[in-house]
């Protein structure tokens, strides 16, 4: 397919749109030596290359850069290689010519593979899978993991969620107004001097609930004072409560 | 097995190519000259005690899998997977009030549930449908199962920790005094028994 | 073609019924216990000689028709896309050389590829992208896919046409490292017969 291009001289002198770059041009032009690339003459290839885009811009053909970039460099190796040596020039011209027929040989070797790589038998052009296959199936099970003290945490999570009331009341120490009253009057007939309202709360109660028991206390005695059934005496506030029945 | 001649190889591969079953007619005219029938049950033989089985379905052939090779074809996974917070919770409270609705489920949770939570524990085997109960609506009941013992090591339901000893682990604290307790740290004994006491 | 075995029967049945090709270890996740490697030599040896063969694709093993018979299944369907020119050349020289970078293709070509080029063989699922080369730059490098191996019917890129010729060449070598070599080896005859050419 690339030979018949490459040999078709019309379409050669016509057609540099077809052209994958300078480079694709000049192996081209090279395979119409008919000889292995090592043995192709660069100054025959160069007078070619140049000849064929004179005639691509004689024709008014529009060239790209690369292409011209490429007449240009091409030139300048052809005199270098006609004129005397000039050793101090590096590298030399010799040089110049063989990096550029390793660059069309390497080309070439990839052309070729690519197109022996074309040529293969290809799936789903020569060669075929099976056409309706039955599938293989993954069946994903869960295995279900928990354990026994996260179910019961669980289950005190719900019901504390759910029964909130009953266990605030319940929990909470307090010590009401009536049953204040009722110690306070009661341990007022048992005393004659005066005392502080500490002295009026159960001795060993928890702290949550000795709060609870000051609050309703000073309650009781500020209603019993109310009734005329105690005295109270406080020299400043904050200061210690004294309380002493009128009896 | 014979060594396959020409027609064979040609009509093992259209067939194995195929998208559907074919008929003799089909396989023929991409086969081309050939005695394509002779060629077909040469074939059924030769792929008879392999993997592989050419069957004849009606007046349609095509390759398909051995018969007995249908449990390679299908792999069962196990993964591991934690039970959700709701899928734990849902549990608990079959466990504890058997056999319970779905209604009375959300009532004690106070929250719904989705249609997915009774799946999974279903899956799991760990409960049952158990029967109806007999108000307006007939509402399904779920109970535990024998499986949802052994998974969590109990002898019977009677083992699961009744109220008291919830509360005594502190799993029955309201969240509000729980949160108080755990705050303000030393008193937390003494509120419980306290508590008792008042 | 010898009496298939167990093993070698659940590991046709398993390739035959797979949708892709499948390696070692996948075969082994399905058959269970066995010598699965041995199998699969000893049905690709039964396969030899029919109209479907079972092939190695990489890492991966599946059945296919075989290539010649590839004039009895063509008929009726699509040829696919052919590839440019460009995207041949590009496909080559990535197989090939790789890992390669964009530039070493551009170089061998002697033209920049357009970007539409690496698209379309990226697209077919040819070619993925092979990590980044460790140098100014850090320019990504490409290499060609398991589903390149598939479409182009190689075991692995060992099997490309002509790549040993090609590698005992220098040809797969850089210009320079080409270059070196001439000059400093066999340059003597070399640098003469060249001489005498220009």
């Amino acid at each position: 397919m690339l030979e018949a291009t490459a040999d078709d001289d019309d379409k050669l002198e016509l057609d540099i749109e077809g052209w994958e770059g300078p480079l694709d041009l000049l192996l081209a032009l090279a395979r119409t030596q008919k000889v292995d690339l090592r043995e192709i003459s660069i100054l025959e290839l160069v007078e070619q290359y140049l000849a064929y885009v004179e005639g691509a811009r004689a024709l008014k053909l529009e060239v790209a850069a690369d292409y011209l970039v490429m007449a240009a460099w091409l030139a300048y190796l052809k005199s270098a290689l006609l004129l005397p040596r000039d050793p101090e020039i590096e590298p030399s011209p010799e040089e110049l010519a063989m990096r550029l027929q390793l660059r069309l040989e390497r080309l070439n070797a990839m052309r070729e593979a690519g197109a022996r790589l074309m040529a293969r038998d290809r799936m789903g052009r020569d060669i075929f899978p099976r056409g309706n296959p039955e599938g293989l199936r993954t069946i994903r099970k869960a295995r279900w993991q928990a354990e026994i003290y996260d179910l019961i945490a669980a289950y005190g999570r719900v019901s504390a969620r759910t029964r909130p009331v009953m266990h605030v009341v319940a929990q909470r120490p307090v010590m009401t107004l009536e049953t204040a009253i009722q110690r306070v009057s009661a341990m007022l007939g048992q005393r004659v001097d005066w005392a502080t309202i500490e002295t009026f709360l159960p001795a060993d109660a928890a702290p949550g609930y000795r709060k609870s028991a000051l609050a309703s206390s000073f309650l009781a005695a500020l209603e019993l004072a109310r009734q005329g059934k105690v005295e109270l005496r406080q020299k400043s506030p904050f200061a210690p409560l004294y309380l002493k029945g009128t009896a | 097995m014979t060594p396959p001649d020409e027609v064979m190889r040609a009509v093992e591969a259209v067939l194995f190519a195929a998208e559907a079953p074919l008929t003799v007619q089909e396989i023929g005219s991409h086969v081309g000259a050939g005695d394509i029938r002779a060629a077909l049950y040469a074939l059924a033989d030769d792929y008879g005690p392999r993997g592989i089985n050419l069957v004849r379905r009606g007046e349609r052939w095509h390759f398909e899998t051995a018969g007995d090779m249908a449990h390679f074809l299908r792999r069962d996974r196990e993964e591991p997977r934690k039970l959700s917070r709701a899928g734990t919770e849902t549990l608990a409270i079959i466990a504890y009030h058997e056999p319970v609705t779905r209604a009375e489920i959300e009532s004690i949770r106070g929250v719904q549930i989705s249609k997915g939570t009774l799946d999974v524990l279903m899956e799991a085997g760990w409960i049952r449908p158990a029967g109806r109960r007999e108000v307006p609506g007939r509402p399904l009941t779920f109970a535990t199962t024998q499986a949802f013992l052994d998974h969590f090591g109990l002898a019977s339901r009677r083992d699961l920790p009744g109220i008291d000893d919830l509360r005594a682990a502190g799993l029955l604290d309201p969240v509000d005094l729980a949160l108080e307790n755990a705050v303000s740290g030393e008193n937390e004994d003494e509120v419980e028994s306290d508590g008792d006491k008042v």
